[in-house]
């Protein structure tokens, strides 16, 4: 158990997360803390518990036991919208777009809080409405630029490959700035070419200042991107240190028996 | 009159009952709420009509009536002929329309789908056996008197008697066959019977079959207890879903539970409201439910 | 562009139904509207059907004023939103000045109000019992152009408690249909019943086309009544009745008009209905009636047993008739004259080919005339209201036995004691 | 001629007013994905609140307030609205196909109060005497439609332009966001329960509107104008014309409404009167047949969604 709230350094903390489904835990006990502006790396074999335990701190899947806290604020009773709009954004295993948008229109549907989001001001204040649609298309554009994908900004989401799919769910989260993003697997089903670009905009983002913490099966790339490690088998974080540690550590190699070649 | 109520509402959440297990193994497995299930009893009575012609035939071969009943033989033949010729019209129903709808498009346009295909449904039966309303048999079975100055009918004690026979197999197939366990798995975690094996398509066809098997058998003694109609299912839409919901969506037991439970409100609901905001009464149990229990008296809290 | 769209629709439109209007002299067009399909299509179809036989006696006759009388009929669907357009569709494009219809009252009103009456056209129902016709034209909202040809829900009431009450029923059971006739009815009937010694156990109304009215029938047993009033149409009547009988209910059952139909007596199975006894409008004993259902009898191989066959016939001769005595055959003047081939002073005439033949040398002869027809001697009031003359009647076997017979008079003094 | 123009006038405004209901149920559905399977019901809400509103008093009946049209008007979207919030609070939280069952279920009670709270609704007599707004402006029954069709095409049009703003603005955005993935919406800081409820209670009170622009023009309101084949009417208007597109919902509603009369007129034309009873069935198969088809295989219909950004951002 990590004893104390390691100062404003410390964006990330979780206390005992438990989350069972009938009599199977899926999440068991686990606690850890991310400081600010690192790339947390969370592995383990499948079945680990690794991406149930995302959904939980996104709010998706409310946990049993134990508590989230983002910044000091516990985080773990809230409703999803909430936990983002306090600063914790995530992506998915699968890219989870809306297909039928453009990619511009995705990445400005992120932002919390727009005027225009409430459909009176649409009607009764549409000056204020353009301005901030203007506002935004002007950051998502650059945003879009960013992560390489003003080519395709116009057409449907549904019409991207995988690896840009990955793309647009990091630009839509970064539309909001968050404390931290949470990605699952960004390099799954991605081509290598495409892959490089996107470890690129990470740690490109990461020097920027972003904190993340990632579930990833690429090894390299875990490897050279991530510190600290967190590796999780059968519910249970097992290991939590540097990434020469996890080489080596017992527990960790007994976990990965068979499931590494 | 209290008795007689419970009487009625345990012999009419009967046929709820087993019409309902079908829509909750549907809402649960092919996760879509299926609108054109009543219509596979309406189907399931008028198909056990076209071979009760055929066995009619054979009539002296089977002798007369079964004790008290109304019927004989040839009506439990044409029972079993119907809920295969059920089974047949819902599976091509799926290749036809939700199997497609399912891969490409979300769940919702399958719901919407499915109320075209009611409509469908219901006037081609209107087509074939025109819209009046059609008797097994024309003879009036009279009930019984029971103590406590409660009347009913045989055909529906055998009835009831049927629905407990068929929850128990249905028990014993979830619990000792392959395919029952294979749709327990599916049902309850799709993800994870995937992965392990279990072939997905193989048990979504079970579901319709044992969907519409339950479904065509209510419609028979649906349509012997009182009539055949084109709107026969057509009625039934709110308390089936009422008792699938009731009874939380997956769960065989709830599903009949649930069922009783329609049967019994519906009935009992007469002593204290006018008869003619019955209808009405599946719907405000839907409402109870949703509000406290959005998972159903037994689905599994998520 | 939605513009563009909307006048390209609109273009289509005009195209298509263009090629179909033409108001020529020849044929005379009837309107019908009348539900041949959805929930009352069973009754409507051999309403409708009924119009035709009429319309076909006509033209026998030789039509209205050596034309043809073409009888354009259109389904409701029993919706009042395809009623309307069906019935605006008659009076605009083929141009008809008289619609017959609708069965319901819930269509039969809303195509009186936004059509009819704004266009000037006539009106005749067969059907529609609704009291709100009645509250409509006392306060002039129909001017003078709605009629019906069904006598209203007071005498039927009347004669149902005094059918009760003639059999020494002390307690009966009333179940009715909720729709606008039932309602009326029944309520109508529990009023009446005690002035003649009856007396009610339950009143239990059922909402159409259900499966089973198990719960309702239950609701009605309380209180062990001797007989039951049952107001309902064939296919749900005899679902009740026969739910009624196998859970004990009595056999002594009294019914409105609507159940004297052969549907009703087959379903329910003839030999569980000795008991029972109805009454209905005008079967009354003139050769008139006996003309129609004779002609009706060659024609269908049956008798005309059912709701609305009567007095749909009464309705399109009455229209007919009325075209016949018009200069010019417009709305206001079929309004007009159907008035005059009713009058009480003129000189009767029947139905049948025969019967129309004299109707129209009389109205050549510039002879005022009174219509006697299927439903005997119609005389609509300053409402559009007719009273008829009523009779009661049994099962015997299968056969439908005519028990008693009421002229307008003796059901007027009836109501009349009813009412103080 | 006079004849088909006056026809069409009066095809036009019950297919606008048709169009109305449908441009809601865009709403609901095409844009945010909910199933409403009780378009009947809200109609009716709205159409028993106009006739309560502006309708003369009555014996036994509640009402008689004989206030004017535009008050109706707005006064059905407010009861309409208010229904569809308390369904919406119950249901919209939970899965979707729930939605679809209780609204399928409150119109079958909308029904049911329609027919039997005779205080407030007249029962099954229905009320009558609902004045018509064009009537004191002109005579003759093609003017007076006329005008009426002009007030269809403004209150509609108003309707039309509003949702055509709201639709394109971040507030449309959100809402197809969260038809298309309520849990990445989610994600994203959007409450899918909230925008949900907005969407769901406004695309109602468009229903309201439809309903008391129907009343307004019959002149009579009864429990059998809103069986539950209307629901399935709008649905097929909007399935036909392309969802989550307005220009395809106003379409859909004058293409199938004029179909759905000019096969009743093909048929009282080529189908003898004794089979007619089977003509209607087939009407309603037919109508069955082209909805399934239609989903299978132009699931946007005739003019489909059209991407886009927003209107202060077109690229």
């Amino acid at each position: 158990m990590t004893a104390t709230v390691s100062g404003s350094q410390t964006v990330l903390q979780l206390e005992g997360v438990t989350k069972r489904f009938g009599g199977f835990t899926a999440v068991d006990n686990v606690s850890f803390d991310l400081p600010a502006g690192t790339i947390g790396g969370l592995i383990g074999p499948n079945g680990a518990g690794k991406t149930t335990l995302f959904n939980t701190l996104a709010g998706m899947i409310q946990l049993d036991a134990g508590q989230v806290v983002l910044n000091r604020t516990p985080i773990h009773t809230l409703p999803p919208h909430q936990i983002f709009k306090a600063g914790l954004a995530r992506t998915f295993q699968i890219p989870r777009p809306f297909r039928e948008m453009t990619v511009l229109e995705n990445v400005m549907t992120a932002p919390a809080n727009q005027a225009g989001e409430k459909f009176w001001n649409n009607l009764l204040r549409p000056r204020k409405v353009a301005r901030e649609e203007q506002a935004l298309r002007e950051q998502a554009l650059s945003i879009i630029d960013f992560c390489d994908l003003s080519r395709v900004s116009a057409d449907a989401a549904a019409s991207l490959s995988g690896g840009q799919l990955k793309l647009l769910e990091l630009a839509r989260v970064l539309m909001s700035e968050p404390e931290i993003i949470l990605l699952d697997e960004p390099a799954a089903g991605v081509n290598p070419s495409l892959m490089v670009t996107l470890v690129d905009k990470i740690t490109e983002l990461n020097r920027r200042g972003y904190t993340f913490l990632i579930i990833e099966h690429n090894m390299d790339v875990v490897m050279s991107i991530c510190d600290p490690i967190m590796v999780m088998a059968r519910g249970r974080l097992i290991y939590h240190g540097d990434a020469a540690g996890a080489r080596q550590d017992p527990a960790v190699l007994d976990a990965y028996l068979g499931d590494l070649p | 009159m209290l008795l007689q109520h419970i009487a009625d509402g345990v012999l009419s959440g009967a046929v709820v009952a087993l019409g309902a297990i079908g829509l909750s193994f549907a809402m649960k497995i092919l996760r879509f709420a299926n609108f054109s299930h009543s219509e596979l009893l309406t189907w399931g009575a008028y198909f056990a009509l076209v071979f009760l012609g055929f066995t009619t035939a054979f009539s002296d071969f089977f002798g007369g009536n079964i004790g008290p009943l109304s019927f004989g033989w040839p009506l439990l033949i044409a029972m079993v002929l119907s809920a295969v010729a059920t089974s047949v019209l819902a599976l091509v129903l799926h290749a036809l329309v939700f199997e497609k709808l399912g891969r490409g498009a979300g769940h919702m346009t399958m719901v919407f789908a499915s109320f075209g295909i009611a409509l469908l449904l219901r006037h081609v039966v209107v087509l074939i056996w025109g819209p009046n309303p059609i008797y097994y048999s024309n003879e009036l079975q009279f009930a019984v008197l029971l103590p406590g100055n409660v009347r009913v009918m045989p055909d529906q004690v055998f009835l009831l008697g049927l629905t407990i026979v068929l929850v128990v197999s249905l028990h014993l197939f979830m619990t000792r066959s392959r395919a029952g366990i294979a749709m327990r798995g599916v049902s309850e975690n799709p993800d994870l019977a995937r992965v392990s094996g279990v072939n997905v398509d193989n048990v979504v066809r079970w579901v319709w079959v044992i969907g519409a098997s339950m479904a065509a058998i209510a419609g028979v003694l649906y349509g012997l207890t009182v009539q055949l109609r084109p709107e026969l299912g057509f009625g039934l839409i709110l308390p089936l879903f009422a008792a699938a919901i009731l009874g939380g969506a997956g769960s065989m037991y709830g599903a009949v539970i649930g069922g009783l439970v329609v049967g019994l409100s519906e009935n009992l609901s007469v002593m204290i409201i006018p008869t003619t905001y019955k209808p009405a009464v599946p719907f405000l149990l839907i409402l109870l439910i949703l509000y406290f229990r959005p998972d159903g008296l037994f689905g599994e809290r998520r | 562009m939605f513009i563009r769209q909307l006048s390209a629709a609109l273009a289509f439109a005009a195209l298509f139904f263009g090629g179909m209007a033409h108001a020529a002299d020849c044929p005379v067009k009837l309107g019908g509207v009348l539900p041949v399909s959805g929930p009352m299509g069973q009754v409507g179809e051999r309403i409708s059907t009924t119009g035709q036989f009429a319309v076909d006696h006509f033209n026998a006759a030789g039509g209205v004023k050596g034309c043809d009388v073409e009888y354009v009929l259109r389904d409701t669907q029993g919706q009042s939103t395809v009623g309307v357009d069906a019935a605006k569709s008659l009076v605009d494009l083929e141009g008809v000045q008289a619609l017959i219809g609708a069965v319901s009252s819930g269509v039969s009103l809303p195509i009186l109000t936004s059509v009819a009456v704004p266009s000037e056209i006539t009106q005749v129902s067969c059907c529609s019992s609704s009291e709100s016709f009645t509250e409509l034209a006392k306060s002039g909202d129909t001017n003078g152009y709605w009629f019906r040809t069904y006598a209203t829900n007071r005498s039927q009431s009347a004669m149902g408690a005094l059918l009760t009450t003639k059999s020494d029923f002390k307690k009966t059971a009333v179940i009715y249909v909720n729709t606008d006739f039932g309602v009326g009815l029944a309520k109508r009937f529990e009023q009446d019943i005690p002035k003649l010694g009856g007396s009610i156990t339950k009143m239990v109304a059922y909402n159409e086309s259900q499966q089973s009215y198990r719960a309702e029938v239950t609701s009605a047993l309380e209180g062990n009544p001797d007989s039951l009033f049952l107001v309902a149409f064939p296919v749900d009547g005899a679902t009740i009745t026969r739910e009624w009988l196998a859970l004990g209910g009595t056999d002594n059952l009294i019914v409105n008009n609507s159940l004297r139909s052969t549907d009703y007596f087959e379903a329910v199975g003839t030999k569980y209905l000795q008991n029972l006894q109805g009454y209905d409008s005008a079967q009354p004993r003139l050769p008139s009636v006996a003309t129609f259902n004779e002609l009706f009898e060659a024609e269908f191989d049956g008798p005309p047993n059912g709701p609305g066959l009567h007095s749909v016939y009464d309705a399109v001769t009455v229209v007919l008739l009325a075209m016949e005595a018009s200069d010019e055959i417009t709305g206001a003047n079929i309004r007009d004259n159907i008035r005059k081939v009713t009058s009480v002073d003129g000189e009767e005439v029947y139905p049948g080919p025969e019967g129309i033949k004299r109707a129209k040398a009389l109205i050549a002869e510039g002879k005022t005339i009174r219509y006697v027809g299927a439903t005997g001697a119609l005389s609509f009031d300053e409402n559009g209201d007719v009273q008829a003359p009523k009779m009661t009647w049994k099962l015997e076997g299968d056969e439908n036995i005519e028990t008693a017979y009421y002229t307008e008079k003796e059901v007027a003094e009836l109501i009349i004691k009813l009412d103080n | 001629m006079i004849g088909v123009i006056s026809y069409l006038v009066f095809f036009l405004i019950l297919a606008l007013i048709f169009s109305i209901a449908v441009l809601g149920l865009n709403l609901q559905w095409g844009y945010t994905g909910l199933f409403n399977a009780g378009v009947a019901g809200f109609i009716a809400v709205g159409a028993y609140t106009m006739a309560i509103m502006t309708g003369p008093s009555r014996e036994a009946v509640m009402g008689g307030f004989e206030l004017p049209f535009v008050v109706g008007l707005l006064g059905a979207m407010c009861t309409a609205g208010f229904a569809a919030l308390v369904v919406g609070l119950i249901t919209l939280r939970l899965k979707d196909e729930y939605l679809a069952v209780a609204t399928f279920g409150i119109a079958v009670t909308i029904q049911l109060v329609c027919l039997n709270w005779e205080y407030v609704t007249g029962g099954t007599l229905g009320l009558i005497s609902i004045p018509n707004p064009a009537k004191p402006l002109t005579d003759g029954p093609l003017a007076q439609n006329s005008v009426f069709l002009l007030i269809v095409v403004g209150v509609g049009g108003i309707a039309f332009w509003s949702l055509e703003r709201i639709v394109q603005s971040p507030w449309g955005r959100m809402l197809k966001a969260i038809r298309e993935d309520a849990d990445a919406a989610a994600s994203l800081g959007k409450s899918p329960t909230r925008i949900r409820l907005e969407s769901f209670v406004l695309g109602c009170m468009l229903m309201g509107l439809s309903g008391a622009l129907y009343v307004a023009f019959i002149g009579y309101v009864s429990p059998s104008d809103f069986l539950p084949i209307v629901t399935f009417q709008i649905w097929t208007m909007l399935i036909v014309g392309g969802s989550a597109n307005n220009r395809g919902a106003v379409l859909g509603a004058i293409i199938v409404w004029g179909v759905w009369t000019s096969s009743g007129y093909v048929i009282s034309k080529l189908v003898p009167t004794e089979i007619q009873a089977q003509g209607g069935a087939m009407q309603a198969v037919l109508i069955g047949l082209i909805l399934v088809l239609m989903l299978l295989c132009r699931p946007r219909g005739l003019i489909g969604e059209r991407m886009n950004v927003s209107r202060h951002a077109r690229i």
